[in-house]
């Protein structure tokens, strides 16, 4: 389909920008479609909280739980691999094995954090509309990408709150 | 059956002529560091006569104690390494692989009896001494840990000799070059897993003691205790 | 970068292939036929005889195939040939019974040490510079022979001087038909670890003038008045392991072995009683004994040559009582009590005696009270005894006269005038006094042969060395004097070929014999050294050989793979004694040079347990195995009581300076427990000023500052009978093997 | 001069002044800035010819011998080890804890973990005899047939080390992605470009900083058990070993808290100094020196709660050879390094952070260099004297360190110095956002001040939508 113009507008605060969007919702916009962008997290206020995620660290078990798998395997089979004299010697004792597989599944922990992270920020989308620097100082950004058309009472909303402080229609 | 080499050392023979470390400087090609080195405390010896004294003047006494590795069946030095260049051989040897030694020298402090020794430097010899090399002993390069091995040279070569001769080896028939050596026959070696070789009888002499046994390392070198003379032994 | 090759390729293909890869590249090398029958990397054993000290131990040295860079007539080039790998003991030999002392073993390197001659030298530069060119072996030998004839036709041959270590066996025989026959004296023996005191003692008590033997194994107890017996002294290996059977090879009988020395050696290390009397009245401490003995009955009164000798013997020795040796000896009477009665009640009993008792002005006193003690405790010739080992009918006993003592005959003067000297084996310009001036005295003659294998302090004086082989390169021929109780000839072929271009002694000396001619030539008919130990050995096929075969090309071959011949009867008793000129002697105080007021410390000088009189110093492998006593490797040291130290307020580890009144000497300073609080003791050996790369310039050499006297009697020098001075100078550094010397230490000696 | 907290905020709540103060030494590098690069790079290039000569001529060239076979290396390496314990350790627990002084702390602290990690884990490479081949210790499969010996404890250290590595410097690096996003608006040129890519298209969705704040929550709990982990198997390297001394289960705890300790401390150095050069005065305020003193003193008393809890313990157990090596620490020739030990760790610091009075800036700054210096001799006497009075008196020994060893380091300190200097002039070392995010958390629940704040003309015509935002809020009602 045809995509219409990401319209935004700056607040000056994360009050302004809860207002503008609360008005956006009630002026019939879809809130899978608005953009808040701040220089700093607003976890006070009402408007992305439902971008919070419930399953990020249940992922991060799973992957803890793989790692510690890896690591026990790593220990146990690499003792059969290569069938090294040592005149009886035990080669890795529950013990050992237990440190080793602490370690990676520590390690394993930690990647995934940073995989989840990194794949559902998302972040690696360079250029991506809409954004504005103003944000830097400490500006709050709402916008919307409308998935189809886009209601005139959305347009109003951005008009009544626009404070030609920048932001603005594009094209 | 498997062998278990062991070794007696019979305090009350030696009499500390250090035949046996030089026997073991010429067997097992053990480089000579020189002055500089030595008052570092680098000088290498795989067999070293500790010397003790007991007393003050006029009323003093002296212990000699030959030490080498006691070959332990429960060494500290082996499951310290990470790469495996100290190992437990199936005969009960406490081995040391010179091409697998990364130098970390963990294995020199586990030991509790520091009979590790350490390359700093590539070893020399000054020609033509290099002539003097044993061809059955691989030299050790810089960075790489060495220890007795008790001749394990000799020992194979022994085996070999018997399996031609297709026989059984003889009991003392493997011997170390310190053994060999010695005069008053304080060193004696053998199979402990044979009760009837004259190691196992002197390790089950009532003198016989192990070395820091207290430590827990299950040394294959048994020391038999001086006795004291006294008047009615005779 | 070529050690690293070295190591690289040595790894890979085994150490004696390695090197003529790194040495230069292998086209240009000239490369000699290899030696016959030679199987790779397979070992052999061949016989040889140890040459390092008296003792004269069999060897059995492993020869494997290697490639090795030689000279032959003059080229260098690479060769395959059998190398020597290790030296071990020879199974069968009486002496040694396979084992071998660190010297023997060490006496590897001799054969590859870097520095030795490698072609016979001719002086360049002025005497001393050290500075020599090659000559070829047939000029220097030519120069030789003009010498000698020139002297013959002045009629001057007795202006011919021999000089050498002990020399026996053929070798000995060699040497004393070409000095006979050329009308020169008899060799002059200069070997610091030969004991002419007791050997003149020997022959006074038991009419024998060699160093007794000892049968340890059975006996009961043992009293060693200073003999290093297990560490250097007579034949080592010998007594090492029968003392390993007093010990512990009769099961319930473990014998008492009492030590008696004021600085405690690596023997009395080992000793169950130690005791320190006053230096140089060992011969009161053991007259004594006998006294105890004597007076209370303990054994029949023995009344011999041995003890005829002792002034007051037959009267009870009544100036002995143990009331009056303590005051000579500071060894208290209940003490000398009890050590008679044990040493009666748990015979057989023997009585050593060695080293520096018998180098007190009154060593000879020493010697023979001992020798009285051993008849009184009947253990002359017994089993468990003292013992002579018994001569092989084919050789001469060779009596010792002070006439052939090196000292005797320069402090008489006797050395001047001579023409030509013949140094072999010898360095009495390092092992002597700097008082007697050797130096000097040598300069004074005009021509100086040397035979040694190394350009020493003596053989710098040289005018012309004629490298002799190694003796692994050489045929060796020996005799033992003692440490068996069978007749003993050992014998053996060279164990290699030469590495360097030189020639034996033996055949450089027939050499010059033949060229010389006339008597020289005559006495001396064999072609070479081999053809006249084959002639030597013909007569022992008959003796009672261990089952001779009697085809004698069979009987010499089967001696050669033997290692020698010896005899199946074992022990003899000492010869009854022959009379010799009427001495007896009783207790002189030793005599001592220096006041005790400004020179308060005895200086006992003692042989080295590495590196004996000096003669091993160039062998690194002795350099740096560690002294069992002290744990010293490469140097010197002077030992010192800790007490004695505090009071001088000095510590181990500082450089004193030790002066007596004839020189002086700098040396780090070494606490040790086991030393009398008024001795100052110091290892021979080192100091070297040229003796190869490792002994050159390396410590200090305490025979330098001994003070000019003399044993009496004898004429031999009294090595222990300096007084010196000891003070702090500075700071040094030993190289100590060990850390701690107490096995349980204090909190205070962990400091 | 010390500011107020409201004063603080006062400046802060302005974007602009936050943003220019913060951004300025990342902005413009002086004159001295090159001198002090250049200078500590000498340093630095020196400790790596030392090195380099190490390894042509053969590690014989540093002191160690027989039988002291670790020295300064491995002191180096387990000190620099702890060290590293200051930042992720401690910003991860005042993250847990959400102590609002931790804001302008955690970066500095952070990145001291990250370089001190990298310098310790040279160490163990260092001191091999044949460095060459240290990849041997890694598990792969190889042409050797051989994998890593899991039974020594080195084995474990480099799992461990590894894990912490990796897991600090995403901790480290999380938080600075929005941070170089504002560098990217603020900046122009070559850095926009370049604080761009680092930025990783960082926009600040709400969706972002949510997730961030979650991964950052997640990290902080994970990453405390492994530097726990870490240095407790650092102290298992010893433990592990029959050594007088060494082998005691004290160990474990005993490392952990004097890494903690050494890195709190390096951490106050490293912030007084910002604070100086980068005239960070009112974002590095009192508050912060004053809480890290006091955790200070807390360790401070905790290790010599162990230091004599393991002494008296040997003391009474009286085995020969562990009071051999009591005492010469305590008595013999060691006994002034420990004594001054014993000053630097407790002596001296306790005093001064003790005292309110003295528990200033400098106070706690003098402190926390004595304790440096004291915790790197705490090392050393753990590790030499207990090697150099083994089980057999005759195999004792001593070490001197070579000029080799000195060098390296020495260079060692300059290397961490650098690193930080270029880190600092890169990144802004302090976290931009979390600041603001405190400040306003701050504002917000003093409304007088914000009163204050909102008055500004700039935003003064909006007063309006103002009572509805707070109405809004107050309806939202979010705690």
């Amino acid at each position: 389909m045809s995509r219409v113009a990401s319209l935004y507008t700056m607040c000056p605060d994360a009050a302004a920008a809860e207002r503008t969007v609360d008005a956006l919702l009630s002026a019939g916009a879809r809130r899978e479609d608005i953009t808040v962008i701040s220089s700093e997290p607003f976890d006070r206020y009402e408007f992305g909280q439902h971008e919070k995620s419930r399953f990020m660290p249940w992922l991060v078990v799973l992957g803890a739980i793989l790692g510690g798998t890896a690591g026990f395997l790593l220990v146990s089979l690499t003792t059969e691999s290569y069938p090294i004299v040592t005149g009886g010697m035990p080669i890795t004792p529950g013990w050992i094995t237990g440190i080793i597989t602490y370690e990676l599944t520590m390690l394993a922990a930690i990647l995934t954090t940073l995989l989840v992270l990194l794949l559902t920020a998302p972040l690696f989308r360079w250029k991506q509309e809409p954004y504005d620097v103003q944000v830097a100082d400490g500006k709050v950004l709402v916008g919307i990408n409308p998935q189809g058309d886009l209601p005139d009472k959305v347009k109003e909303v951005l008009k009544v709150c626009e404070d030609g402080a920048g932001g603005g229609i594009e094209r | 059956m498997a062998h278990r080499w062991g070794m007696a050392v019979d305090l009350d023979r030696c009499t500390g002529c250090e035949a046996c470390v030089v026997a073991c400087r010429a067997e097992n090609n053990i480089p000579s560091v020189g002055e500089d080195q030595a008052q570092k405390g680098r000088a290498i010896h795989w067999i070293r006569v500790e010397r003790y004294y007991e007393g003050e003047f006029p009323d003093v006494r002296v212990k000699f104690q030959p030490v080498l590795c006691q070959q332990c069946n429960n060494a500290p030095c082996e499951p310290v390494c990470p790469t495996y260049a100290s190992y437990h051989t199936d005969e009960g040897l406490n081995g040391q692989v010179y091409n697998r030694c990364i130098g970390t020298r963990y294995c020199a402090n586990a030991c509790s009896y520091t009979v590790r020794f350490f390359n700093f430097f590539n070893p020399a010899w000054d020609k033509p001494l290099h002539l003097q090399l044993n061809p059955d002993v691989s030299l050790r390069q810089v960075g790489i840990m060495e220890k007795c091995t008790f001749c394990v040279q000799r020992i194979k070569s022994a085996e070999i000799r018997a399996k031609e001769e297709k026989r059984e080896l003889r009991d003392g028939e493997p011997a170390p070059a310190c053994v060999q050596s010695c005069p008053p026959r304080a060193l004696v070696f053998g199979d402990l897993n044979d009760p009837e070789s004259e190691v196992s009888r002197l390790a089950r002499s009532r003198r016989g003691v192990k070395l820091l046994g207290e430590l827990g390392t299950q040394p294959n070198v048994t020391y038999l205790q001086r006795n004291e003379w006294n008047d009615n032994n005779t | 970068m070529e050690r690293r090759d070295f190591l690289k390729v040595s790894v890979l293909t085994g150490a004696t292939a390695a090197l003529s890869g790194c040495e230069k590249p292998a086209h240009t090398l000239v490369r000699f036929i290899p030696e016959e029958d030679l199987i790779p990397s397979v070992a052999t054993w061949k016989p040889s005889v140890c040459t390092l000290c008296p003792a004269g131990c069999g060897l059995m040295v492993r020869v494997l195939p290697g490639e090795a860079e030689v000279v032959r007539n003059g080229k260098l080039g690479t060769i395959q040939m059998g190398l020597a790998k290790k030296l071990e003991g020879n199974p069968n030999h009486p002496v040694n019974w396979g084992k071998l002392c660190a010297r023997g073993q060490a006496g590897l390197q001799i054969t590859y040490h870097p520095d030795r001659v490698r072609s016979p030298l001719k002086r360049s530069g002025p005497r001393g510079s050290g500075s020599f060119q090659p000559v070829t072996w047939e000029e220097s030998i030519r120069e030789v022979v003009s010498k000698l004839q020139e002297l013959q036709s002045q009629n001057q041959s007795e202006s011919l001087r021999f000089v050498s270590a002990c020399l026996r066996g053929q070798r000995h025989e060699l040497v004393r038909k070409f000095l006979s026959a050329f009308g020169a004296p008899a060799a002059m023996v200069f070997d610091p670890l030969d004991e002419p005191v007791l050997r003149q003692a020997n022959l006074l008590s038991f009419g024998q003038a060699d160093m007794p033997s000892f049968d340890l194994a059975h006996t009961g107890y043992v009293i060693s008045f200073g003999a290093d017996f297990l560490g250097t002294w007579n034949s080592p290996v010998a007594q090492s392991i029968a003392y390993g059977e007093m010990r512990q090879g009769r099961p319930g009988n473990r014998a008492k072995f009492v030590q008696v020395e004021q600085r405690m050696s690596q023997t009395g290390a080992n000793a169950d009683e130690w005791i320190a009397p006053r230096a140089g009245t060992e011969g009161a401490m053991a007259l004594g004994l006998a006294h105890v003995i004597l007076k209370e009955k303990l054994r029949p009164a023995a009344d011999n040559k041995a003890t005829r000798l002792i002034a007051g013997w037959s009267q009870g020795l009544a100036e002995y009582s143990p009331e009056q040796v303590e005051r000579k000896t500071g060894v208290p009477a209940q003490r000398i009590q009890r050590l008679a009665h044990e040493m009666a009640a748990h015979l057989p009993a023997v009585a050593i005696i060695g080293g520096l008792p018998l180098a007190h002005t009154n060593g000879l006193f020493n010697a023979l009270a001992v020798n009285a003690l051993n008849t009184l405790l009947g253990s002359v010739g017994m089993p468990g005894g003292l013992f002579f080992t018994p001569q092989p009918p084919s050789e001469n006993a060779g009596s010792w006269s002070s006439e052939s003592d090196f000292a005797s005959v320069l402090l008489a003067g006797k050395l001047d005038g001579t023409k030509v000297l013949l140094l072999h084996n010898a360095n009495p310009v390092f092992a002597t006094p700097a008082v007697w001036k050797v130096r000097e005295t040598l300069d004074r003659i005009p021509f100086i042969v040397s035979f040694g294998s190394f350009v020493d302090e003596t053989s710098q004086l040289a005018d012309l060395i004629l490298p002799d082989h190694s003796p692994l390169e050489s045929w060796l021929h020996d005799v033992p004097k003692s440490g068996t109780n069978q007749a003993v000839v050992s014998l053996a072929a060279p164990a290699m070929l030469p590495l360097h271009d030189t020639r034996a002694m033996p055949d450089t000396l027939l050499e010059i014999a033949h060229q010389i001619g006339g008597e020289a030539a005559k006495a001396l008919p064999w072609e070479n050294f081999q053809e006249m130990l084959q002639a030597s050995m013909a007569p022992l096929r008959t003796a009672d050989g261990i089952n001779p075969p009697p085809d004698p090309e069979k009987f010499w071959s089967k001696v050669q793979e033997q290692g020698g011949w010896w005899s199946d009867k074992v022990r003899q008793a000492a010869r009854s004694a022959i009379p010799q000129k009427q001495l007896v002697t009783e207790f002189a105080p030793p005599q001592f040079d220096g006041e005790e007021s400004s020179f308060p410390f005895h200086f006992q000088p003692y042989v080295s347990q590495a590196v004996l009189d000096g003669s091993l110093a160039h062998l690194p492998w002795m350099q740096e195995m560690p002294d069992a006593l002290s744990t010293v490797m490469w140097g010197t040291w002077v030992e010192i009581n800790p007490k004695t130290a505090q009071k001088l307020a000095i510590e181990q580890d500082d450089l004193v300076e030790v002066r007596s009144q004839h020189g002086k000497l700098l040396a780090p300073l070494l606490v040790s427990p086991g030393i009398a609080f008024d001795v100052v003791a110091m290892p021979m050996g080192q100091g070297h000023e040229s003796f190869g790369r490792y002994a050159s310039g390396r410590g200090a050499n305490p025979m330098t500052i001994l003070a000019p006297m003399q044993v009496a009697e004898t004429g031999s020098l009294a090595w222990a009978s300096t007084r010196v001075q000891v003070s702090k100078v500075g700071k040094a550094k030993l190289a100590l093997f060990s850390g701690g010397l107490f096995e349980r230490p204090s909190e205070l000696q962990q400091r | 001069m010390t500011t107020t907290p409201d004063q603080i905020k006062h400046d802060l709540i302005n974007h602009d002044v936050i943003n220019h103060d913060l951004l300025r030494p990342v902005g413009q590098a002086s004159a001295r800035f090159f001198l002090v690069v250049a200078m500590l790079g000498l340093v630095v290039l020196a400790g790596f010819s030392a090195w380099g000569y190490q390894l042509y001529s053969g590690i014989g060239v540093a002191g160690i011998r027989r039988p002291v076979f670790w020295g300064f290396y491995i002191t180096n390496f387990v000190f620099w080890i702890g060290i590293s314990h200051a930042g992720t350790l401690i910003s991860a627990i005042l993250r847990l804890a959400n102590a609002g002084w931790r804001r302008p702390v955690t970066r500095c602290a952070e990145v001291i973990t990250v370089f001190a990690l990298c310098i310790g884990a040279m160490f163990p490479v260092i001191h091999l005899g044949r460095p060459w081949v240290a990849f041997w210790l890694v598990p792969y499969p190889n042409e050797r047939g051989l994998w890593p010996n899991y039974r020594s404890p080195l084995v474990w250290d480099f799992f461990a080390i590894n894990t912490y590595l990796i897991g600090s410097i995403t901790f480290l690096i999380l938080p600075i992605i929005p941070d170089f996003a504002l560098c990217r608006d603020k900046f122009s040129g070559w850095r926009k470009t370049f604080y761009g890519l680092l930025a990783l298209g960082w926009r600040g969705t709400q969706r972002q900083w949510h997730r961030l704040e979650t991964a950052m929550h997640i990290m902080a709990i994970v990453i405390i058990p492994v530097a726990v982990s870490v240095h407790t198997i650092v102290s298992w390297d010893f433990a592990m070993t029959p050594v007088p001394m060494w082998h005691s289960t004290i160990f474990a705890p005993y490392f952990v808290a004097g890494a903690i300790f050494s890195g709190i401390a390096a951490l106050i150095v490293a912030m007084v100094f910002l604070r100086r050069f980068l005239h960070l005065e009112e974002y590095l305020p009192s508050v912060c020196f004053e809480n890290l003193g006091k955790l200070l003193l807390l360790m401070s008393l905790l290790w010599v709660y162990f230091v004599f809890a393991e002494r008296l313990t040997i003391w009474y157990g009286n085995q020969p050879a562990e009071v051999a090596v009591l005492w010469l620490t305590q008595k013999g020739p060691y006994r002034y390094l420990f004594w001054i030990m014993v000053a630097c760790n407790f002596g001296i610091p306790f005093p001064l952070l003790a005292i309110k009075k003295l528990r200033t800036i400098t106070g706690t700054c003098i402190a926390s260099i004595t304790v440096v210096v004291g915790m790197w001799l705490e090392r050393y006497l753990i590790i030499v004297p207990s090697l150099s009075r083994k089980f057999l008196p005759y195999a004792w020994g001593t070490y001197r360190p070579t000029w080799v060893e000195i060098t390296i380091t020495a260079a060692t300190f300059a290397g961490m110095a650098l690193l930080y200097v270029m880190f600092a002039k890169l990144v802004p070392i302090i976290s931009i956002w979390e600041l603001k995010v405190g400040m306003r958390e701050a504002s917000e629940s003093m409304p007088s001040v914000v009163a204050v704040s909102k008055a500004r003309p700039t935003v003064s015509e909006r007063s309006e939508h103002e009572t509805v935002g707070f109405k809004n809020s107050h309806r939202v009602g979010k705690p």
